[in-house]
């Protein structure tokens, strides 16, 4: 989101200082900004970072408590905790990424045609977004993952079926609500194509916003991968998933506690680190 | 706790698939070598000699609902363990799995393995107070005869005779050793002459039998509550005055209950959860050696697992001791042989293996028809957590030798209806002996033309088929261990499957709980249980 | 009427954090007078009001002065549609402040409440079917507003500019209505406006504020024909033609 | 003298509100036409033969044919959606279980009390807590106890629904032993109570949601001019609190809740997985590991059309209670 910040409408350069210092001047933006840095940092880094591979076995060194060899212990099959759950933020986060993109350009650009046309397009969109949100999310996810095998397919396949949806809803609204605005009349005036006024004016209008709820969804999503890893038809092994690793070291949650906890706050810390980032980039965008 | 599907635990391993044992004829009195059942952690009388504490209730949650009594038509661990409460045998197995007497006061077993009577003991009664007579018996016998069933006897029964009132002589017409084995089987309860003058659908609804306790409310898709039998043979058991099972299908669940106290003991318990239960000062865990063998299973008809080399290299690429350890927690033996220890003629100890070594296993599959490796598919059942960690453990065994393997996990009765259909390349599942014999598990796994073909690896060996039928017919003694030693170092050297461990009878309990004695079929006994207040 | 006058303000000051809003503010009322508050948007009137009221906004506190009260207070508000609860039907908030202010029994205090509007000239319809203030005219509600304020029966009305919000027609009503509710009931007023005509019409006093304090204040009438300050002038200024026209209707 | 003021002209007609329903309930009809056809598509849109799926990697084309027959997968497209629709229509049907042979809406109605009564608990308990913590948080505004309050949403919107099921389990069920850890109790009150921690759960979803937008609202109510109004009248702040700005800030929260339905639906469905609750939830996941789609396509049709009802219902009473809303027409 950091891009996103200075791709917005050209300032002078004193301002952009002065929008340097206005994010400093945000607490929850800092500090959601510093926990998603290192958070992302860890995970790309984790080839690097890593002692041990994090699907290589050790049957005789298996639930180890903590300790400087293996930082978080090992889990039942002896593989580092530590690798595995950096590793584990590496699959995660890069699916939870990926798996937005598409559903994210799609609602952005059909909210922003609902809202700015109206009339018939806004009806047969409002009709499509209400038909899908009348499936429960789970419901979907869950039958969708599950019919197109375990896997990364089902997540990426199940979004972009649903993930748009909140998108289009958020942006229809604004769109609708700056398409009654003079600016937008005065532009249609001086002859500028709808989908030039949509692209040209419209967009960077909307998209703080929807940036916003971009942050909120993807901690949704990354919830649901997770449940899905838990219930055993998310990410397959080896590849190592927060989701299954909580599910796996439930067996010792009073023996070995740290084995579900630990991936359990990776989950919460990426929550948080993501919800502050957003409440940040809302606050920001409202000062201005 | 597992993962969240509900069905599958241990009703897995003792059940459904041990299932069906052939049991055929003949035989002397078993020669129970080799059995060495761990003692359960508190099955002791209560030692301060005094009076045994009496009456309460007993819950046991089990993991699957008991919907028939019907003893002759029933196989699965969800309705043996029940019937078995209610029906007896004549001979039955000990917690270490000896054949002793039970409803007979002694039995003798002629020369010739063709000849077995029977004495009754006396004043034996049914649960509604009508005396036990050797009729009761031969209508048993005979009605298991005519039903055949899961379990139906094999051996070529000629005569079922009541010499008089307390005398029951049985005829074969060839010897058949797993027999009197066979007999201690719950499926060879005693049932009244004539279903005690009702109709049979109306007496498998209000079942009246010999045993510790009668049915006193059932719930075909729930709980059942039994009362204790007042006319019990063994005088002034049962202590507890009622035994509920209580149908709990969530492993997770299940510890949750036991640890909270709302059941007293629970019948599904996990390896890996084995020790928080030992840990907890309210909680404790009985073990018992069992008969059952945890597998890796081929399909034979697979076009990679056909190749036996490809097998081997398998068997050669896996760390059974490792994956032993790490999957049971000191609760299970690494296995050699298909034959578990508690099982008379197991070779454990003595048969040439294909054991651990990577280097074997890659120049193995190098004489195979896929040398560079190959990708397949490992079927297992949702819901057991040590299977999903065992199949990690085999997936990367099998990378290390080049082959890749993709781990297809559905819920139980899917993998049942698949593997029934051949529908796998390889899978993990347990086989188990219903009784004290050699015979049961090896007829199950290695018979092509019993229903299970090989336990449905196809696996087909002309030899093995000869030396199990051979194995029926000699009487227990060293010439059958012969044989017996033979046909598993062949299974050994082809494995259509990979035994892999065998895992103890866990049962976890309140430790307010004594006198509970673990079968090593996994039922309970709990006629000399006593609840401490 | 009275020997001591029954509201004082001295040096009244008020602040939000280390913002000064209003300073040193001062005056009083005797019975049944009424105080015209005068002054642009911002200059502290309202905020004058809300301390005498006792109830200031969040964050806005009381650095000084004191506050010298007798009687009850009431407080009529700028948007009369805002100052209703929207989820009430106006008659039943009408009876509950009665309810609750004058201790009477729920059918009394029905009663009141519906003699209460039509002393306001409200609707009869209103007895049989309530009505939610969104069903209401502007006009209507505010009358309503008045009902409450007056339900409170209050020693001293407080009108935060009642009319800045309607329609002229209407804004005549309101104060011609006002007016005879102070004759009959005789309550004194304090009256904020930023319309120096529509406070000398209605108040006898007068009182101009600036940037939170008082810049002049005297009898309405030579405070108009002698302003001494600069700002007052420019209040006069600014409606100058209106004063004669308003006087001859209202009176 | 003041001119007596013209009679209230009543702005809701009955015209007007007979129109809005009418356009309502199209609207709604609509997307139940729609929900109807992209359930009718599922079993297409997911990729593989669903008849292979069934049937397993090994099985015979005549089978897969057979199969094919046995689902209507032989027709033409149009031929099965007529099918499909007549059977909806007349049965209120998605077809026979492929397994148990029995109508997937029986299978379906015997599981769905537990279910309903789970939701109903979960959204009763989400509107209870969320209210109550909302109003301490915006009475309190920028006090410790309303940022504590308002840090929750952020930290909650990142737990797992079943993780915060199993703590519950761990913390109520097994250490403290208020409630039993899973399982449905017998009778009305064991069935409460065992259904008490997993509502608790759901609710818990909704809550960081409900929470923050409720607490905009209130601070908007209890800002607002016509509190002040009521201050200044005289009226008790218990009275304020508990009949106008509760009610003000009760009806936005219904109308949240009607918009999250769908998603407390579908974490009820998790839900009942971590407790061992034998309703819609495990239907489900039983159905789909059996490749079960008459079934699946029923529960995913009765849940989606369930949406769309509470939803029209949730829009209906709010338009009906919300009096500006026909001022509006």
């Amino acid at each position: 989101m950091k891009s996103t910040l200075l791709d917005l409408p050209l300032q002078p350069d004193d301002q952009r200082k002065s929008t340097f210092q206005t994010i400093l001047s945000t607490p929850s933006l800092v500090a959601g900004g510093i926990m998603l840095v290192l958070l992302i940092g860890l995970a790309v880094l984790a080839p690097v970072i890593s002692p041990y591979q994090p699907s290589e076995q050790n049957l005789y060194a298996f639930l180890k408590p903590p300790s400087a060899e293996h930082w978080l212990g090992t889990d039942q099959l002896g593989r580092d905790v530590f690798s595995r759950l950096i590793y584990a933020a590496r699959s995660d986060l890069k699916i939870m990424v990926l798996a937005e993109i598409i559903p994210f350009c799609t609602g952005v650009f059909l909210g922003m045609l609902a809202g700015y046309y109206g009339k018939w397009v806004d009806s047969v969109i409002s009709l499509v977004t209400d038909t899908f949100i009348a499936f429960p999310f789970y419901l979907i996810v869950i039958i969708v993952a599950f019919a197109s095998g375990a896997g990364q397919r089902g997540i990426y396949i199940t979004f972009i079926l649903v993930g748009w949806i909140v998108f289009a809803r958020v942006t229809r609204g604004l769109s609708a609500s700056f398409r009654k605005q003079e600016w937008i009349a005065s532009a249609q005036t001086l002859g500028l194509s709808g989908v030039r006024i949509i692209l040209r004016h419209l967009l960077p209008n909307v998209l703080p916003q929807a940036v916003v709820v971009l942050m909120t969804d993807m901690v949704g999503l990354l919830v649901a991968i997770v449940t899905l890893g838990y219930l055993g038809i998310g990410i397959a092994p080896p590849t190592p998933d927060w989701g299954t690793m909580i599910a796996d070291g439930q067996s010792f949650i009073t023996t070995a506690w740290w084995l579900s906890a630990v991936p359990g706050f990776a989950v919460v810390y990426t929550g948080i680190a993501l919800s502050l980032t957003g409440d940040g980039l809302a606050d920001l965008w409202r000062r201005k | 706790m597992s993962t969240l599907f509900s069905s599958l635990r241990k009703s897995f391993l003792v059940g459904p698939l041990a299932l069906v044992l052939l049991v055929i004829v003949a035989g002397c009195s078993g020669s129970n070598t080799g059995s060495s059942p761990n003692s359960a952690a508190s099955p002791s009388q209560s030692a301060d000699g005094g009076k045994p504490a009496t009456g309460g209730t007993f819950t046991y949650g089990r993991p699957a609902a008991v919907n028939s009594f019907d003893l002759h038509n029933q196989i699965t661990s969800n309705n043996a363990f029940a019937i078995d409460k209610v029906f007896e045998p004549l001979v039955a197995f000990d917690n270490k799995g000896e054949i002793v007497d039970w409803l007979s006061k002694s039995h003798n077993i002629s020369k010739d393995g063709l000849t077995y009577t029977f004495v009754l003991r006396d004043g034996l009664k049914f649960s509604n107070g009508t005396e036990v007579t050797a009729q009761d018996a031969v209508f048993s016998i005979e009605r298991h005869l005519k039903v055949g069933g899961p379990l139906a006897i094999a051996a070529q029964v000629v005569s079922v005779k009541a010499q008089d009132a307390k005398t029951l002589v049985i005829t074969l017409k060839e010897p058949y050793t797993p027999f009197i084995s066979e007999l201690s089987n719950f499926s060879n309860g005693i049932i009244p002459n004539n279903f005690g003058g009702v109709s049979e659908e109306e007496f498998l609804k209000k079942p009246i039998g010999t045993g510790p306790f009668v049915v006193e409310k059932w719930d075909p898709a729930g709980d059942v509550t039994f009362t204790k039998n007042t006319n019990y043979w063994q005088e002034g058991k049962p202590y507890i005055d009622k035994l509920v099972y209580k149908l709990i299908e969530d492993d997770s669940q299940a510890i949750n209950q036991l640890k909270a106290g709302e059941v007293d003991a629970i019948e599904s318990l996990a390896l890996q959860n084995a020790n928080e239960l030992k840990a907890g000062t309210a909680t404790a865990v009985l073990t018992n050696g069992s008969w059952v063998t945890e597998q890796l299973f081929f399909n034979t008809l697979d076009q990679h697992f056909s190749d036996v080399h490809v097998r081997r290299a398998l068997a050669l690429a896996i760390d059974r001791n490792g994956l032993t350890q790490a999957l049971t927690f000191g609760f299970a033996k690494p296995a050699n042989s298909l034959l578990p220890p508690a099982i008379p003629y197991n070779t454990n100890d003595t048969i040439k293996a294909l054991n651990y070594d990577v280097n074997e296993a890659k120049a193995e599959l190098a004489k195979s028809k896929f040398p560079s490796g190959f990708s397949t598919k490992l079927l297992i059942a949702s819901g057991n957590s040590a299977r999903a960690q065992e199949a990690q453990i085999i997936q990367n065994a099998a990378k290390s030798i080049g082959i890749n393997i993709e781990i297809e996990t559905v819920e139980l009765a899917t993998f049942r209806e698949r593997f029934f259909k051949y529908d796998f390349a390889a899978m993990l599942n347990s086989g188990q002996a219903d009784s004290p014999e050699a015979n049961s598990i090896l007829a199950f796994q290695t018979d092509p033309n019993g229903f299970s073909k090989s336990y449905w690896t196809h696996y087909t060996n002309e030899e093995v088929t000869k030396l199990l039928y051979e194995g029926q017919k000699t009487p227990d003694g060293e010439s059958r261990g012969e044989i017996y030693a033979k046909l598993q170092q062949i299974l050994a050297d082809e494995v259509p499957y990979i035994p892999l461990y065998f895992p103890d009878i866990l049962v976890g309990a309140r430790s307010s709980v004594n006198g509970l004695v673990v079968l090593p079929n996994g039922s309970l006994r709990f006629e000399d249980v006593q609840l401490k207040k | 009427m009275s020997a001591s006058p029954i509201l004082e303000v001295e040096e009244l000051s008020l602040a939000a954090g280390s913002k000064t809003l209003v300073s040193g503010v001062g005056f009083s009322l005797d019975r049944g007078e009424s105080l015209g508050l005068v002054g642009e948007s911002g200059s502290g009137k309202s905020l004058t009001l809300r301390a005498i009221l006792g109830l200031l906004p969040r964050g806005v506190e009381q650095v000084g002065g004191t506050i010298k009260s007798e009687v009850r207070a009431a407080m009529i508000f700028q948007d009369p549609r805002k100052s209703l609860d929207p989820l009430c039907p106006v008659v039943r908030q009408v009876e509950e402040v009665v309810y609750y202010r004058q201790q009477v029994s729920r059918k009394a205090a029905r009663t009141i409440a519906l003699e209460l509007l039509e002393m306001l000239g409200l609707p009869d319809s209103l007895k049989q079917t309530d009505r939610y203030p969104s069903q209401l005219s502007g006009g209507q509600c505010q009358r309503i507003v008045i009902a409450i304020a007056l339900a409170c029966k209050p020693g001293i009305l407080l009108c935060d500019e009642p009319t800045t919000a309607l329609d002229v027609t209407v804004q005549q009503q309101i104060l011609a209505t006002i007016t005879r509710l102070q004759q009959e009931l005789d309550f004194a007023m304090v009256f904020v406006t930023h319309n120096l005509a529509i406070a000398a019409t209605l108040c006898s006093k007068l009182c101009v504020m600036k940037q939170g304090s008082i810049v002049e204040h005297g009898d309405a009438l030579s405070l108009l024909q002698h302003p001494q300050h600069p700002y007052t002038q420019m209040l006069i200024d600014s409606v100058l033609p209106l004063p004669e026209l308003e006087g001859s209707a209202s009176v | 003298m003041m001119k007596s003021n013209t009679e209230i002209k009543p702005s809701v007609t009955l015209d007007s509100s007979r129109r809005w329903l009418t356009q309502a309930l199209l609207r709604a009809a609509l997307v139940v036409i729609c929900v109807v056809t992209a359930v009718f598509f599922l079993i297409r849109i997911v990729p593989g033969d669903p008849a292979k799926m069934i049937l397993g990697e090994y099985s015979t084309p005549e089978a897969i044919a057979s199969m094919h027959h046995t689902l209507g997968l032989d027709l033409p497209i149009g031929d099965q959606y007529l099918r499909f629709v007549r059977n909806l229509v007349t049965h209120g049907d998605t077809g026979a279980s492929i397994i148990s042979g029995t109508s997937a809406r029986e299978l379906i109605a015997d599981r769905a009390p537990v279910t309903l009564l789970l939701i109903v608990m979960a959204s009763f308990l989400a509107i209870l807590l969320s209210l109550l913590l909302a109003m301490l948080a915006a009475t309190n505004k920028d006090k410790l106890l309303d940022h504590l309050i308002r840090i929750f949403p952020t930290i909650t919107l990142g737990m797992p629904v079943f993780w915060v099921g199993l703590l519950l389990i761990l913390l109520f069920g097994v250490r403290l032993r208020w409630f039993p850890v899973g399982g449905v109790g017998e009778g009305w009150t064991g069935m409460l109570h065992s259904l008490i921690l997993p509502a608790i759960t759901v609710a818990f979803t909704q809550i960081p949601t409900l929470v923050r937008s409720l607490r905009a609202q209130m601070l908007e109510v209890l800002e607002s001019d016509f509190l002040v109004t009521l201050k200044a009248a005289g009226i008790p702040s218990r009275v304020i609190l508990l009949r106008h700005v509760l009610r003000n800030s009760a009806l936005p929260t219904l109308m949240l809740l009607g918009v999250n339905i769908s998603y407390l639906i579908g974490g009820t469905l998790v839900v009942e997985q971590v407790f061992g609750i034998k309703g819609i939830g495990s239907l489900l996941f039983s159905s789909i590991s059996k490749r079960d789609f008459p079934v699946i396509q029923g529960i995913a049709l009765y849940c989606a059309i369930a949406v769309v009802i509470i939803s029209l219902l949730v829009e209906m009473a709010s338009w009906w209670l919300d009096p500006r809303t026909k001022g509006k027409q």
